[in-house]
């Protein structure tokens, strides 16, 4: 249940009242302006891509955490500040010392195959699941050194060292509560359960014709009780963006998310009357987007040209022009939706000329052609926006003399280069998963220089960084943390390892009688257990 | 010669369609001129529609002139269409003359190897090797060769093989002639007629391969081509119609001169189908 | 009042083309139960008179002036659903092409019956086309009526064309050169079998042919036709015999005429064939076998010099594949090809070479021989320059041959489309001169010429042939055309050489069974050419 | 054609067919194999985050840690006991998840294919019974519009005119989702749903049949066979329904069939403009995930319609064509 004394709503409440989109309302708000959450209604909406599999853990890509998030559940889910609120938890405590984490589990917790949860099934899916198969989790929860269940609601994590940011992995998206008595004992990547998943949440699959939908169904012993409102959620495989922004406009579906809509349609549809556009909802992945340098290549190992390339992009333009105010320029490489966010450390601003003097200075006389140097720039596969992008980035390097020759591959071909670190420059963008040590530390610390993607990939060496992030890392005390990572920041933006450019928002556009869509730092990803259609 | 061109002339068609393949050949050599600049440079703002702030076709998403774009596409449509049909043509005239001439068990095996590339979805196979080569103006021509040829070596197969048993043919083998001397100057120039008509028409779906293949993002992205153009116009298509409609038209202009001359070339060059049109009673 | 009288017709042909009109005031008439046949040389406008009588002259072709009367009608005034109502009822017509003019995808019962179908004819159709096919002496026609036209021999084709012609009794039956595409033997049944089914039921025959012997063979009465119009009509015995139109007197005399000559000898030899043997297989693949056809069984002769060896026989009996093999254009199974002792069937391409120059061969397609895209120069030229001959020299040698073969040293720079039938089966002649063979083949040189350039391409031979001392091996399928050339003569039937010596012996008393029944076809047989017997 | 000759075609047949479709599947097998990234790549990638070990499970997982040889040698051993293989990326077996979207794409090539030749025929006997004409030279232009527009364009333009602006017609999938619409019904919304995508498909392929069935009309009404149907006086609506028709026809089979690879190639953007679930999407989604089992599985599965297809029009000619000998 919902407890409508909660301090994490009330904060909650006044976040709302600030928002971009006022006319978002939580359920007590709602009551409290008579809107009663109505049960019934099926939501259409579109998922894109279609999800290759809907086990949370075996597959993490996007379109599975959004359905995956109706159909498990965390222990607890998180504000859009980031806090912990109760899910799956009912309520949890930390020791002083901050290495015993006690949690207490709701009542009634039922897998939509019948069989209750317990805490065996919390210790399972931690300790033995995502251990195996879950490459981020398995990162924090290496840090368990030891899991007990003393009695069948209670769970007891006991960490070898403090951590700050523990509580955040037990978000759904990262550390979802699977059914131990399916999955205990066999290969979890091929067991045969994995065509149907189980879990907890207050939507079961119904059916799932490939190509062409996902049907949730409302689990009816869903703990609790009176929900979910919806009847169901129908997710459509809709491949191309004008026929979902046509379905979205015509009403086939009444709410779209992620990359559904192209940023440039964005406009159109906040102008509807009818439709309400979110833009929060991503505060957890706060996804920041960059140019990709490969250190390893001259003149790119200089920070000297690596400042001057900062200087020649005109963020604010991408921000307005390439994302139409959907999402805002990066300053720093800690978005300002996370924790730790310093604003007085500022990456190099847009100024040609100065970039032109730098590239002087380091004697790169432009030639005949206008052209000091030439570097290659891999294109991000993800989509039209992004070959705008780099299309974009061509024109405004080539304005202070930097020729640059895109390439263009698959999302294989993509990664395959990245991780092996065979390209020049490239566009990214990366989840900061709510805390710099998770999100942040691995593209910049010299320890995880690897051959596989998402890492230090840039080959970028600063002994200064890598003391910084691993004393952040350690350090128990939140207020601390603050002061290394305003530090780390500050030394960053120095040395520009790589360019940032957005914070990148994703909108979710839903009908305005749909409510309750946006309440959570994760959005979309939510259970949907309070979304309900108002009459 | 005089004969082919009075023939030419009658098919209006084919004027028609000959006159607008000089009008796209010359935008092609006067891109430059007309528009000297980079088609990429952006240049005001985005989504103008046609004839507005100096955009005589409008400017797209990031405020380039689509104009520009199309005149620069020419020719690398152009140049995609030509070097990707004479490739095709190469590899399909050498198998099918070889096939057709050496006929039997080399026959037998060059058809198998033929039908077994006509086994493979072309645009499917063209996608694969596009996505494999990674996308660049040089693997996109090649693979538009390698799913083209097919046809050709069918058809040259067929004129060959009715070709080599020709008296003149024959003539030539009883004469001591070479191998290689009777295919190149006995039987190829009278095989020429059908692989005119059929490059004319290769051109043709080279451009609108090359225009799928940009389409789905498989375009050589420093390469501004009609298809990348519709292609990243569809996204926007509600928005700034001009975007995909000028490109497409242009697409569909070249293809249907293409069309039009290919047609025009089978009539004159194919002297059967000339009496048809009630030229010259038997 | 004749049954058909065609009346002063002239059809005009489009502007620009080789004269103004395709016939020209033409006036014919066919009585009831008469053979009127019209003879003339390709262009001279016999067919287009046939089509003018079915009304299926070519759109684009105008009627100019005349009448076509039939049964008391002007069939030029009549509406087109009329004219369609008497084709097929009471006109009928047979083609010369019996491989093409079926419906290849209807059963030959279906064909026959549509035509009492779209005639309104109900009843007994079936009874009606089974008695139809036993007319024209069909074998076993109620399988035949299931079955498609691709199983029928070309006169069994023919003959259910007949059928379908006279299907409803027509009073009139036109038949463009029916027997052109058939061999002698099936000619002169199908000849016979007009004739017959004529005098049973007293049509009026319009039978349209190029070969004076079908006329001596069926004619009651003929008009001879030359570009365009009719120059001399009149009874058969009288036109044959006494034509009075120089035209008609110049065709006449061009028929080759069947006097045996003496047999030349005392030459070595050149050519000796032994045991030679050709199977063709057709279709077939990794996983079945194909049909087997054999071509070539057991060829056995010799060429001794400056002789001429005639090779006869129907089509299909072997003859063009044998001489084939002899320039290594068929690669024999088996057998030797000894020429002067060396055998060039174990010759390699390179070493057989040398041995080409020695050996030419003239083709039967004045059309079919000459590559197209090639100047006149170019293809005679092409031998002694593949052989090493330096150009200037090669090309002196193109204008000495064009002089020999009788044309003017323009033809050098021009094409061969701008050249006449018999224009190119000379320059064919001169290319195979042009590297001075010892031995020329000749397959069948003059069969798709006119009558009258036939003769001059025959005179033309002979007369280098004993210029040059050549031998020959001359293949044909006309016996008249090897009486007139050869000295000795192998008849050849389904592979097999089954009689061979000189020519007068082979004519005179033929040995064997199958050289007798040839003979015998031979249309007009009885029929000797005025001018040459005087 | 007895049912024994019959027998011994098909057995024959098939065998052939066996081993193109074995050489498709190892060239196709091979090929992939050169396209750079794997598998594991495209999965970390989607989810943004990976470590060596998380790649190694993943490559041991889908069996990429074995030499490539022995990999095709256990690819080639499931083939031949007609097992397409197991998509690990989906957790299901390929079979399944192409039996799923098969019938969608069979439905959208059978009925764009339906439309392109009946249609295409009939404007190309409508051409050529008016050659010259005003008409002929219409059906031409119209036919050489189909022809030249590209195919994802005419997509794009027909959901504009018929979606957006007329809105008659629904825009993208097979049918009303959540309708939960049964029997004819359901069949209707189907056809509703298909009309736009099987058009769009189709147009093309309609201009081809057309200017084929134009030119082969022509061809067969100058033959001698026709002539003779003329002077047996069968009315001229006979010859060319009876006479003309049937013998043009052949060509148009015989294209048809080299072409049906086309279609289903076609396919693919199609199905994705229209969010059409069918297995041309399936592909080229696997192409980009790098689904290998799935993609092969897709390339195994057009050649054998290809193959059956080809099949199918070899054994109509037959029917049609007495000439054909079938063995």
């Amino acid at each position: 249940m919902t407890d409508p004394r909660s301090p994490a709503l009330g904060r909650r409440a006044v976040l709302a009242g600030a928002a971009a989109a006022p006319m978002l309302m939580t359920v007590d708000q709602a009551r409290a302006q008579g809107v009663a959450p109505r049960r019934g209604g099926v939501l259409n909406t579109i998922i894109t891509p279609e999800p290759p599999l809907l086990i949370l853990g075996v597959n993490n890509q996007g379109p599975t955490l959004i359905v995956g998030g109706k159909i498990y559940q965390g222990l607890v889910k998180l504000s859009p500040r980031l806090e912990p609120l109760p899910e799956l938890a009912r309520s949890w405590s930390v020791s002083p010392d901050g290495r015993v984490y006690t949690f207490t589990l709701q009542d009634n917790i039922t897998f939509h195959d019948g069989r209750p949860c317990t805490a065996e099934d919390v210790i399972f899916s931690v300790t033995k699941f995502h251990m195996e198969v879950n490459p981020r989790a398995r990162a924090i929860l290496e840090r368990i050194e030891k899991a007990e269940a003393p009695d069948p609601k209670t769970v007891v994590f006991t960490l070898k060292a403090p951590f700050e940011p523990f509580l955040l992995i037990f978000d759904v998206t990262a550390c979802a509560i699977v059914p131990k008595h399916l999955y205990d004992g066999t290969d979890y990547r091929n067991n045969p359960n994995n065509s149907t998943p189980i879990g907890t949440g207050p939507f079961r699959l119904a059916e799932w014709q490939r190509g062409n939908f996902i049907r949730l169904a409302r689990h009816e012993q869903y703990w609790k009780p009176g929900q979910p409102y919806l009847d169901g959620i129908i997710y459509r495989v809709v491949p191309d963006s004008q026929s979902r922004a046509l379905a979205l406009q015509t009403g086939q579906v009444q709410m779209t998310q992620f990359n559904d809509i192209e940023p440039f349609d964005v406009p159109r549809f906040q102008a509807m009357p009818n439709l309400a556009v979110a833009t929060d909802g991503w505060e957890l992945f706060s996804p920041l987007s960059w140019i990709e340098i490969n250190h390893r290549i001259k003149p790119l190992d200089d920070a000297r040209f690596r400042r001057a390339m900062a200087h020649a992009v005109d963020r604010n333009f991408i921000a307005q022009r390439l994302w139409f105010g959907v999402g805002r320029p990066a300053t720093s490489p800690i978005a300002s939706t996370t924790r730790f966010h310093d604003p007085t450390a500022r990456m190099p601003d847009f100024n040609p000329r100065e970039a032109a003097a730098i590239l002087d200075g380091m004697g790169l006389r432009p030639n005949a052609d206008g052209v000091r140097a030439s570097i290659k720039m891999m294109q991000l596969p993800y989509g039209e926006v992004w070959n705008r992008l780099s299309e974009y980035l061509r024109q405004a390097l080539r304005q202070v003399g930097i020729a640059v020759e895109l390439e263009s591959t698959d999302v294989a071909g993509w990664v395959r280069r990245l991780a092996n670190w065979e390209f020049e420059t490239t566009i990214n963008f990366v989840y900061q998963w709510g805390d710099p040590t998770l999100g942040v530390e691995r593209t910049y610390v010299s320890s995880n220089i690897k051959k596989v993607a998402f890492t230090n990939t840039a080959g970028y060496v600063n002994a200064e960084v890598d003391r910084l992030f691993a004393q952040a890392r350690d350090e128990p005390q939140a207020e601390k943390r603050r002061a290394l990572f305003s530090e780390v920041q500050k030394k960053l933006v120095a040395d520009v390892p790589l360019v940032w450019l957005m914070e990148l928002a994703f909108p979710t556009i839903h009908e305005k009688r749909l409510r309750n869509v946006i309440t959570t730092g994760t959005g979309v990803h939510a259970s949907f257990d309070d979304v309900f259609f108002a009459s | 010669m005089a004969e082919f061109w009075r023939r030419f002339r009658r098919n209006l068609g084919a004027v028609i369609g000959l006159a607008i393949l000089a009008l796209i050949g010359l935008t092609a050599i006067l891109a430059p001129v007309l528009f000297p600049f980079s088609p990429w440079e952006m240049r005001g703002i985005p989504f103008m529609p046609p004839g507005e702030a100096g955009f005589l076709l409008g400017s797209d998403s990031l405020g380039r002139d689509v104009a520009a774009g199309i005149a620069h596409g020419t020719y690398v449509s152009l140049l995609v269409g030509g070097v990707s049909t004479a490739a095709a043509l190469a590899i399909g005239i050498t198998l099918g003359a070889v096939a057709g001439y050496a006929a039997g068990r080399v026959d037998d095996a060059i058809m198998r190897f033929t039908e077994f590339f006509q086994t493979i979805p072309s645009f499917v196979l063209a996608v694969v090797l596009v996505a494999i080569f990674t996308p660049s103006i040089s693997s996109i021509v090649i693979a538009i060769a390698i799913v083209s040829w097919p046809p050709v070596t069918r058809v040259v197969r067929a004129e060959f093989l009715s070709l080599r048993s020709r008296e003149f043919v024959q003539a030539a083998e009883v004469l001591g002639r070479s191998r290689i001397a009777i295919i190149l100057t006995e039987i190829l120039p009278n095989a020429l007629s059908p692989i005119i008509v059929l490059s004319s028409l290769m051109v043709a779906t080279a451009i609108l391969l090359e225009s799928a293949l940009s389409f789905l993002g498989l375009g050589d992205p420093n390469l501004m081509s009609w298809g990348f153009m519709i292609g990243s116009g569809r996204s926007v298509i509600r928005l700034a119609w001009w975007m995909s409609v000028f490109p497409g038209i242009a697409i569909f202009l070249t293809v249907l001169a293409l069309n039009l001359v290919g047609e025009g070339l089978n009539d004159a060059l194919n002297p059967r189908l000339a009496r048809r049109r009630g030229a010259l009673p038997a | 009042m004749s049954l058909l009288a065609i009346e002063g017709l002239t059809i005009a042909l489009p502007p620009g083309g080789e004269r103004a009109h395709a016939i020209e005031d033409v006036s014919l008439a066919l009585d009831p139960g008469e053979i009127l046949c019209v003879v003339g040389e390709s262009g001279s406008g016999k067919s287009m008179t046939a089509s003018a009588v079915m009304g299926l002259v070519p759109e684009g072709l105008p009627v100019v002036a005349g009448r076509i009367v039939f049964e008391g009608t002007d069939l030029l005034r009549l509406p087109p659903e009329d004219m369609r109502e008497l084709r097929g009822r009471r006109l009928g017509m047979v083609f010369q092409e019996p491989m093409t003019a079926l419906n290849p995808l209807m059963t030959v019962g279906e064909q026959i019956a549509e035509v009492f179908r779209v005639h309104g004819e109900t009843g007994d159709v079936r009874g009606r086309v089974l008695r139809l096919l036993e007319d024209v002496r069909l074998p076993d026609p109620p399988a035949l009526l299931g079955a498609y036209p691709f199983r029928l021999s070309g006169g069994q084709r023919q003959r259910v064309m007949i059928a379908m012609a006279l299907a409803l009794g027509p009073s009139v039956l036109i038949a463009d050169e029916p027997t052109t595409a058939l061999d002698v033997t099936t000619q002169m049944q199908i000849l016979r079998l007009i004739r017959q089914l004529q005098q049973d039921k007293g049509t009026g025959v319009l039978f349209i042919t190029h070969d004076f012997g079908v006329v001596a063979e069926i004619a009651d009465r003929v008009a001879v036709m030359q570009r365009g119009r009719v120059v001399e009509q009149g009874p058969a015995g009288r036109v044959l015999n006494a034509p009075e139109h120089p035209y008609t007197r110049a065709l006449i005399d061009a028929v080759p005429h069947g006097r045996a000559r003496a047999a030349a000898t005392g030459g070595g030899e050149v050519l000796r064939l032994q045991a030679v043997r050709k199977t063709f297989r057709r279709g077939g693949g990794l996983f079945r076998r194909g049909t087997t056809v054999v071509a070539v069984k057991d060829a056995e002769f010799t060429l001794a010099k400056g002789e001429t060896l005639g090779l006869v026989g129907e089509s299909g009996s072997g003859k063009s594949t044998l001489a084939r093999c002899v320039v290594r254009l068929v690669e024999p199974d088996g057998g030797t090809i000894a020429f002067h002792g060396t055998d060039l069937r174990r010759l390699s391409r390179g070493a057989m070479k040398p041995y080409r120059r020695r050996i030419q061969i003239v083709f039967q397609d004045p059309y079919a021989s000459l590559n197209p895209r090639r100047k006149i120069g170019d293809i005679i030229a092409e031998g002694p320059v593949t052989h090493g001959v330096p150009r200037p020299e090669a090309m002196a040698r193109v204008r000495e041959l064009l002089r020999l073969v009788q044309l003017d040293e323009g033809a050098i720079d021009r094409y061969p489309h701008e050249f006449s039938g018999g224009q190119r089966q000379r320059i064919g002649l001169a290319r195979a001169l042009a590297l001075d063979p010892e031995l020329l083949i000749a397959d069948e040189p003059v069969s798709a010429l006119d009558v009258s350039v036939q003769a001059q391409v025959l005179a033309l031979l002979d007369d280098i042939r004993h210029r040059l001392g050549l031998t020959m091996l001359f293949i044909t399928h006309d016996l008249r055309v090897a009486a007139q050339v050869c000295d000795r003569i192998a008849v050849m039937q389904r592979g097999e050489i089954v009689e061979l010596g000189d020519t007068a012996q082979v004519f005179g008393s033929p040995r064997h069974a199958y050289t007798r029944e040839l003979l015998d076809a031979i249309p007009g047989k009885h029929w000797m050419p005025p001018a040459r017997a005087a | 054609m007895g049912a024994g000759a019959l027998a011994a075609f098909l057995a024959q047949r098939t065998v052939k067919a066996a081993f193109v479709i074995l050489g498709v599947v190892v060239f196709q097998f091979v090929l992939i194999r050169l396209a750079p990234g794997d598998p594991a790549s495209v999965i970390a990638g989607q989810s943004g985050a990976a470590d060596p070990l998380f790649m190694a499970q993943l490559r041991e997982q889908f069996g990429l840690d074995r030499p490539l040889w022995e990999q095709l040698l256990i690819y080639l051993r499931d083939i031949l006991t007609l097992d397409l293989g197991f998509s690990h990326r989906q957790q299901r077996t390929v079979a399944s998840l192409i039996g799923e979207r098969l019938p969608a794409t069979l439905l959208l090539t059978g009925a764009a294919f339906a439309f392109a030749l009946i249609g295409g025929v009939a404007l190309g006997v409508a051409a050529s019974r008016r050659v010259g004409r005003p008409a002929d030279s219409a059906i031409t232009v119209i036919a050489l519009t189909f022809y030249a527009t590209p195919i994802f364009w005419v997509g794009l333009l027909l959901v504009l005119v018929f979606s957006v602006w007329l809105e008659w017609l629904p825009s993208f999938g097979m049918f009303t989702v959540g309708a939960d619409l049964t029997g004819l019904a359901h069949a209707l919304d189907v056809a509703k749903h298909l009309i736009l995508p099987a058009l769009t498909l189709g147009l093309f392929f309609l201009a081809i049949y057309a200017r084929l069935a134009r030119a082969s009309m022509l061809e067969v009404a100058d033959q001698d066979f026709v002539r003779t149907a003329r002077a047996k006086g069968v009315p001229e609506g006979r010859i060319v329904r009876v006479h003309v028709l049937r013998n043009a026809l052949l060509p148009v089979i015989t294209f048809a069939g080299i072409q049906a690879g086309q279609l289903v190639g076609g396919s693919i953007l199609v199905e994705t403009v229209f969010a059409w679930p069918g297995i041309g999407r399936l592909a080229f989604e696997a192409l980009l995930a790098r689904d290998y089992a799935v993609l092969l599985g897709v390339f195994f599965c057009t050649a054998v319609m290809v193959v059956v297809f080809n099949l199918v029009t070899d054994l109509l000619y037959a029917v049609v064509d007495p000439r054909v000998e079938v063995a």
